[in-house]
């Protein structure tokens, strides 16, 4: 029995949730420092697992523990990753770090708090960050169906806190107002989630009801079950298994957010700090994308093929719609948990093309869109604490009080319109040519998201850096150390993968193929090669 | 040798990252290490020039592979570049003119604070465009086509804090993307069909596919070349793009980027070839926008503009070439070399003049400039001469080369494209000359104060006409920005005449862009004449309107089509009705829509929920007996259950 | 009764029985819903009871009839009674319902309900019995003493604990913790001056009439009732037998005797 | 007669001490109902006891009965002392189980 280590990796962040949240009330900075050497202890880890996983390997999952949990149920504690996970995990634990840092003064109890003005504790709000960064990596690591849908609900406890507990300080409208905006974004998201969440257990209890009936002894194990069907051990009906697949798919499209299930994101993210929404978008959410890939085709082949064209066709809708509603936004946080919804769309069509290129690319593009996210959202989070204000007619002419904000925008924005070299053109890229390759109409279709995309990113840098400077910006200072230290190296990792993605895509391209072969679908030939096998067999 | 190719991109990218990350320290020697950058990647690019030269013709074309960079399944985008003689001429045209203008910049942009910022965006642009022109395969092209886009926007959007500006910078971006989603279509197709897009296998395999993919290919990148070269009907960016500063006017809206364009059509020629519908796409792209661009030159009074309109019609000319297939390519990029000197001098003696008049744009304010600023003038004269195609000048042989072919074309197709090809060098000659009196001849009309003209909104009057008018002080512009205008005279003088010494030029390109002589239906000495000819018309015609009597200082209202030039022949004003109008209105229906009807339906079931639950909860009641009563009807309900199980 | 008469097929004696005390007990069982005053409820139910008691025995579970008069009736319905006596016997709360539409739910449900039960019973297979004759051989205590001690031990002694508790229990909810120092009877006499109303004790109920019951007001020397000499209680309840008419007739009565007799008296004088 | 009948009275009883339970405001009353209800089961199970042939029913109503006399214990006490604070013994005044 080797050492545990993605156990380790997701244990780590947990005992720092519960260290920092058990330091004392008056030692506020020890706890942030405590809560972003725990967040840093676990970027370790999960750099070592990066290290110890070979790609090539054989076998779908390594690094697997497995033990018996309850045993009646056949539940069992079972870890592995591939490398779509490992990929995943990486970007985790890489940006909550940051999430630490960038959030450093947003719980800081307001000085002279006044009655209505609610006390809000530092401790809390870092332990809630860790706590959220365990589930998530775990529900990355699991491959017992069971033990994935108790950290996949789990995980909207601590989200649920973050959400409703923290806000921006003073938003444009009284402490007040968005105080109780906050609390309805925050049960709107709980409700949302918890109603995927359900269908999703029902599908789980069915699925295992199939496998104790055909099996013998029931099982959650991923790997059993995929193995079983590949014997042809275990046979779902048809009926059943389009059934079960949209339960879980219906799970997983909310969390995502799929069109039309998108309707909780832009208040969640509106609504709380900019950490907090890097942390739903770019991390909480991947877990929904990845579990399309891991659990929804893995565990359903058939069902999938069924269901592409359906897919398919929200997925460009989310892509379009969301571009469009991005640009019909004046608040800039909605404006980028819009355009967020527009990528989403991007991700799940790369899943859903069945295509080595659409699902790495798609794989590439929940790590790139997380990074970019990331990057955007905390500048904007940055700009917002300066002017107290969400809206962007109240900016204007930032560019020229303090460039360096502007242009580290700039950057998050371009990488968000995945401008070629940073590393979001690359997924994109790959997404549309892996949809292309199948499915031509909705690949041309979908470029028109990336004109859009331009849109919004450019009318919102120049609605708020450009222009003449106004009055209430004039004063607004530069990003400082802290901030700098922040957003840098985003950018860097930005350039770096988009320039030289190797690693990522070695990593990962294993893995889809797995995928693909569980599926059973392969990639359309090029023309020339097939007239070319023609002329061969004449 | 070949390691020399990844320096020519490195050294201005390195020069960007260093000026843009450097911070206020580097505020000093910014420009200076912007320009030395620049420099070295020229002084990197004649090495590699004489190599080529060194070798015979089939073995002038060297590659080098970097990296693999996006390896995918069957999907191997590598970062490779290939330096042929295509490639060579561009990198020479690039480096060159991006040196000389660098330091003219320097003195230009002397009293810029953030000069340091400008420098390196220019850099920036030099590294995607020469990324473009190097790249070995249409995906590494696309990074290079979009960073040039990318660092246009910068560029062009450089006085930010002018709102036209940013907007002029917002706009060429999107207008840009609408072509690159062209080029990323183009790029897919290839990809499907050829399972490549590296130019060797992707233009050798061309002949084993349909010619319906070639023509679909085709015509995605014309798209693409029309968004980035500013053809109709994707030209709206250019006249506003003017908004930037001139340098970067002349460098990038005239000499290099706004022919990458050709260069893909060029480079692309294989599969042009294999698809004679997008060949006459692209001619009749090219015939319209020569025309296009030289009206709307004609009507503008902002000196920039016109050059603009006329920048637009030059690259129509090459486009045209360019799409008469390999009777045309070589011409295309010949002109391509001669317009890159003739134009960018004409834009940095426009920027000359404005420096010297105070930024003044309009050159209705200009006048009899000539024995103020004589330097500026004598090369401003040398460019004009060139464009208008006076014999002996580079201008003349490269123009006159496309005109014939494209009466080589043959059929009435040639004839009709020669005529337009005609008719355009005519308008040419007459709205450059039209440029050039009201500039340098006539009475100064700068000394009397400016009345601001309601008939031409676009230009804005400079020094602010409150108060009692100061008239500026023409002067000759400093050394800096002296020496690249003469140097680019002289190229632009005896560019032209050195290429077609027994045809260097078109033997050079040969192995790269298979030439093949035409046969026009008159004879070469014919067309020359006719060009000659109405290059001297449409000379004429300029003197008499513009040289006999004064010149308005507010523009008169002038005929239909002047007014309709005057807004770019309406296209402006029917993408805004139609695009940012519609659009405007999609958006905020769909807002509307996502809030109330997508939204609303869960909101609805939400508020349903509390509905029911509020009736349910009277029943609540808090009365022990009613809940045992509950009680006793749920058990009896089990029992009935129960026994209906045990089938009663 | 021997164990033999407790074979499967009920004895026609027991069927007597049956129907008889059967009856008497649904008719106890309904007087106690039915009856509006506590006790009576009490006492019907009683009754009930040791039917119950009585069919225990005539199904062989002579340990628990006995155990069912003497706990059940002998101890817990007496307690019960002390209850109503300590709530008041003679508050009869009204039938009148309160709650909306309460009782014919409450009549539905218990209809179904025992339908239900009925049928359930009905289409039991319950046909055969065997009876308790070999289960009682050695006796029917013996038989519960050697089940409860072994099979059952477990269960005995956590019903065990469960009676302390429920003692315990008892007496936390009914006994009240005092706040303070119980008052001496100087302190006592101090307060009542210091209020300065009825300084001495309060008078004795029944003084002037002739009853010395406690619930019967004394006299005043004008012969109306005091309020005073009665238990608060039983004042709250309305409980007091006002006798004070009576008493005053008597008393008129009394006068007019004593006149006739000494009115003799002085004839006799002169 | 069938001793099956027992049963039948059992049922009975324990309907009417639950109506009883349902109807009568009177805490003390619903207890005594609640008595009832318990002895209705007891007799079942004596019953039962007889049917199946071995006590084990007959422990259970011991038990029952034991249980039944904690239980009228510890109510009455509640009985008490909320008559003692309210003055009442209708459990309608209490309707406490309402926030």
């Amino acid at each position: 029995m080797s050492f545990p280590l993605l156990t380790a990796t997701a244990a780590v962040p947990a005992i720092g949730a519960i260290a920092t949240a058990a330091v004392p009330a008056a030692r506020r900075t020890a706890a942030k420092w405590l809560a972003l050497l725990f967040s840093l202890a676990t970027l370790v880890l999960a750099a070592v697992v990066a290290v110890r996983f070979e790609a090539g390997a054989k076998g779908p999952f390594q690094l697997t523990e497995s033990h018996s949990w309850i045993r009646d149920f056949g539940v069992r504690y079972e870890l592995g990753v591939d490398g779509i996970a490992v990929a995943l995990i990486a970007l985790t634990a890489l940006l909550i770090p940051f999430v630490i840092l960038a959030g450093w003064h947003d719980a800081d109890p307001l000085e002279a708090p006044a009655p209505n003005r609610r006390w809000r504790p530092t401790q809390g709000f870092f332990a809630l960050i860790l706590a959220v960064e365990a589930m998530v990596v775990i529900s990355f690591e699991a491959t017992d169906v069971f033990l994935f849908y108790l950290f996949f609900e789990a995980m909207l406890i601590p989200m649920y806190f973050l959400i409703g507990g923290f806000g921006d300080r003073a938003g444009a409208d009284g402490e007040e107002r968005s105080a109780k905006l906050r609390s309805q974004a925050a049960v709107k998201f709980l409700l949302y989630n918890l109603a995927g969440g359900l269908i999703m257990l029902a599908a789980v209890i069915g699925l295992y009801a199939a496998t104790a009936d055909q099996l013998g002894s029931g099982t959650f194990s991923l790997t059993e079950i995929v193995q079983a069907r590949a014997d042809g051990k275990l046979e779902l009906g048809t009926g059943t298994e389009r059934l079960l697949f949209l339960g879980f798919f219906f799970a997983f499209a909310v969390k995502a957010p799929l069109w039309p299930l998108h309707t909780w994101l832009p208040g969640a993210m509106g609504e709380s700090t900019a950490p907090v929404a890097v942390l739903i978008t770019a991390v909480v959410d991947k877990v929904g994308t990845f579990a399309m890939l891991r659990f929804c085709l893995q565990l359903f082949p058939e069902a999938s093929s069924w269901a592409t064209p359906v897919i398919l066709v929200l997925a460009l809708i989310s892509i379009l719609y969301g571009a469009l509603l991005a640009v019909g936004q004046r608040d800039i946080k909605r404006l980028v948990a819009y355009a967020s919804i527009s990528h989403f769309g991007f991700i799940i069509m790369g899943i859903f093309a069945m295509t080595s290129q659409g699902q790495g690319g798609a794989t590439l593009y929940m790590v790139n869109h997380g990074i970019s996210t990331a990057a955007l959202m905390l500048v904007a989070g940055f700009l917002i604490s300066r002017r107290g204000s969400r809206l962007i007619a109240d900016y204007g002419g930032v560019q020229k009080v303090a460039p360096v904000l502007a242009g580290t925008f700039l950057v998050g924005g371009l990488a968000t319109l995945s401008l070629p070299g940073l590393a979001p053109f690359v997924s994109e890229f790959l997404v549309l040519v892996g949809t292309f390759s199948r499915y031509p109409a909705v690949g041309i279709v979908a470029t028109v998201g990336i004109v859009l995309a331009a849109l919004y990113v450019l009318v919102l840098y120049q609605r708020t850096m450009t222009g003449p400077v106004k009055a209430e910006v004039r004063t607004m200072p530069d990003l400082k150390a802290r901030e700098l230290a922040v957003v840098a190296p985003l950018i860097a990792l930005l350039l770096f993968l988009g320039v030289y993605p190797k690693p990522l895509t070695d990593l990962v391209n294993p893995a889809v193929d797995h995928t693909l072969s569980v599926v059973d679908r392969h990639d359309p030939r090029p023309d020339v090669a097939v007239k070319a096998d023609a002329e061969a067999a004449k | 040798m070949e390691n020399l190719i990844a320096l020519l991109v490195a050294a201005p990218l390195a020069g960007a990252a260093l000026l843009l990350c450097g911070g206020r320290r580097l505020d000093r020697a910014g420009h200076w290490i912007g320009t030395l950058l620049a420099l070295g990647s020229f002084a990197l690019a004649v090495p590699l020039f004489t190599e080529l030269l060194g070798r015979d013709a089939e073995h002038r074309t060297l590659h080098q592979h970097l990296f693999s960079w996006i390896p995918v399944g069957g999907f191997q985008a590598d970062v490779a570049f290939q330096l042929d003689q295509l490639s060579m001429t561009f990198v020479l045209l690039i480096t060159g003119v991006g040196s000389l203008i660098h330091i003219y910049s320097i003195g230009y942009m002397e009293h810029d604070e953030r000069r340091r910022r400008f420098f390196g965006y220019l850099n920036l642009f030099l590294a995607a465009m020469l990324l473009l022109v190097l790249a070995d395969n249409y995906l590494l092209l696309y990074v290079g086509w979009e960073g040039v886009g990318l660092a246009s926007y910068l560029l062009i959007g450089f006085w930010q804090h002018k709102p036209s500006a940013a907007t002029a910078a917002k706009k060429a971006f999107l207008v840009n993307r609408v072509g690159d989603v062209g080029l990323s279509i183009a790029i897919m197709l290839m990809f499907t069909t050829f399972g490549t897009f590296a130019f060797g296998p992707v233009l050798g395999a061309a002949g084993e596919t349909s010619e319906g993919k070639l023509t679909a290919i085709g015509v995605m990148l014309l798209l693409a070349a029309c968004g980035k070269s500013a053809q109709v009907p994707l030209q709206s960016w250019l006249g506003d793009a003017m908004e930037g500063p001139t340098p970067v006017s002349a460098l990038i809206h005239a000499a290099t980027m706004v022919t990458a364009g050709v260069y893909l059509i060029t480079r692309s020629g294989a599969i042009f070839n294999g698809a004679p519908d997008a060949q006459t796409a692209v001619v009749v792209v090219g015939a319209v926008t020569l025309l296009f661009g030289a009206i709307v030159g004609c009507a503008k009074d902002d000196i920039k503009k016109a050059l603009a309109g006329s920048t637009m019609s030059q690259i129509g000319y090459m486009i045209l070439a360019a799409g008469l297939g390999p009777i045309g390519y070589a011409f295309a990029i010949m002109h391509l070399v001669t317009h890159g000197f003739f134009k960018a001098g004409l834009f940095l003696g426009a920027g000359s003049v404005m420096h010297g008049m105070n930024d003044e744009v309009d050159m209705r304010r200009y006048g009899g400039l000539r024995k103020y600023m004589p330097v500026t003038f004598i090369t401003f004269g040398l460019g004009y001469l060139a464009i208008i195609g006076f014999p002996g000048l580079s201008g003349f042989f490269s123009k006159d080369k496309i005109i014939e072919a494209a009466f080589a074309k043959g059929g009435t197709e040639g004839w009709i494209l020669g005529g337009a090809a005609l008719l355009g060098a005519a308008i040419t000659a007459f709205y450059m000359t039209r440029v050039m009196l009201m500039t340098f001849f006539g009475e100064e009309r700068w000394r009397k104060a400016p009345t601001p003209s309601p008939a031409e909104p676009s230009v804005e009057p400079a020094a602010e006409t409150r108060g009692e008018y100061t008239p500026p002080h023409p002067h000759e512009s400093p050394r800096s920005m002296t020496i690249p205008m003469i140097l680019l005279a002289v190229g632009s003088v005896f560019a032209g005449g050195l290429f077609s010494i027994n045809e260097a030029f078109v033997t050079w390109l040969e192995p790269v862009t298979s030439v093949d002589h035409g046969h026009p239906p008159l004879s070469a000495s014919a067309i020359t004449t006719a060009t000659i000819v109405v290059m001297v018309l449409g000379v004429g015609l300029a003197c008499l309107q513009y040289g006999r009597k004064p010149v308005p200082a507010v523009a008169p209202r002038g005929s239909l089509l002047t007014r309709a030039a005057r807004r770019d022949l309406l296209q402006d004003d029917f993408n805004h009705v139609v695009l940012v109008r519609g659009g405007g209105e999609l958006t905020r229906a769909l807002v509307q829509l996502d809030h109330s009807v997508v939204d609303g339906a869960v909101n609805g079931t939400a508020a349903s929920m509390g509905g029911l639950s509020g009736r349910l909860r009277q029943a609540q009641n808090g009365f022990a007996r009613s809940y045992a009563v509950q009680m006793l009807g749920g058990a009896a309900v089990l029992i009935a259950v129960t026994l209906l199980m045990r089938g009663v | 009764m021997t164990t033999t008469s407790l074979a499967a097929a009920a004895s026609t004696g027991e069927a007597v029985q049956f129907w008889i005390l059967g009856t008497v007990a649904v008719i106890g069982a309904l007087c106690t819903i039915l009856m509006r005053r506590a006790v009576h409820s009490a006492l019907s139910l009683a009754g009930t009871m040791i039917v119950l008691a009585v069919f225990y025995l005539a199904n062989g579970a002579y340990f628990l009839g006995i155990v069912q008069i003497v706990v059940y009736t002998g101890a817990i319905m007496m307690l019960f009674l002390f209850v109503v006596m300590l709530v008041g016997v003679t508050a009869a709360d009204s039938l009148k319902e309160t709650l909306k539409g309460q009782r014919w739910l409450a009549a539905a449900c218990g209809l179904g309900f025992g339908i239900l039960l009925i049928a359930g019973i009905g289409n039991a297979s319950l046909r055969h019995f065997n009876g308790l004759g070999e289960a009682n051989a050695g006796g029917n205590v013996q038989g519960l003493a050697a089940l409860i001690f072994t099979k059952y031990v477990f269960a005995f002694e956590v019903t065990g604990a469960l009676l302390i508790t429920a003692a315990v229990g008892a007496m936390v909810l009914t006994h009240r913790e005092r706040t303070e120092r119980e008052k001496t009877q100087r302190e006592q006499s101090e307060a009542r001056i210091r209020e300065g109303k009825q300084i001495p004790p309060l008078p004795a109920p029944g003084v002037y009439a002739r009853h010395n019951a406690v619930d019967v007001p004394g006299l005043l020397p004008d012969g109306t009732p005091s309020e005073l000499t009665v238990n608060p209680t039983l004042r709250e309840r309305g409980q007091i037998r006002d006798v004070s008419g009576a008493a005053l007739d008597e008393l008129k009565a009394l006068e007019q005797r004593s006149e006739e007799r000494l009115g003799r008296s002085e004839e006799a004088k002169r | 007669m069938n001793p099956v009948n027992y049963l039948y009275l059992a049922a009975l009883l324990f309907t009417i001490g639950a109506a009883g339970v349902l109807i009568r405001r009177n805490a003390i009353v619903v207890f005594m109902c609640i008595e009832l209800m318990l002895n209705a089961c007891n007799l079942a199970f004596v019953v039962f006891s007889r049917m199946h042939g071995n006590l084990d029913g007959q422990i259970i109503a011991f038990f029952t009965m034991v249980v039944a006399a904690a239980e009228v214990v510890v109510g009455l006490a509640i009985i008490v002392s909320i008559f003692r604070t309210r003055h009442t013994a209708s459990v309608d005044d209490a309707s406490l189980m309402k926030l």
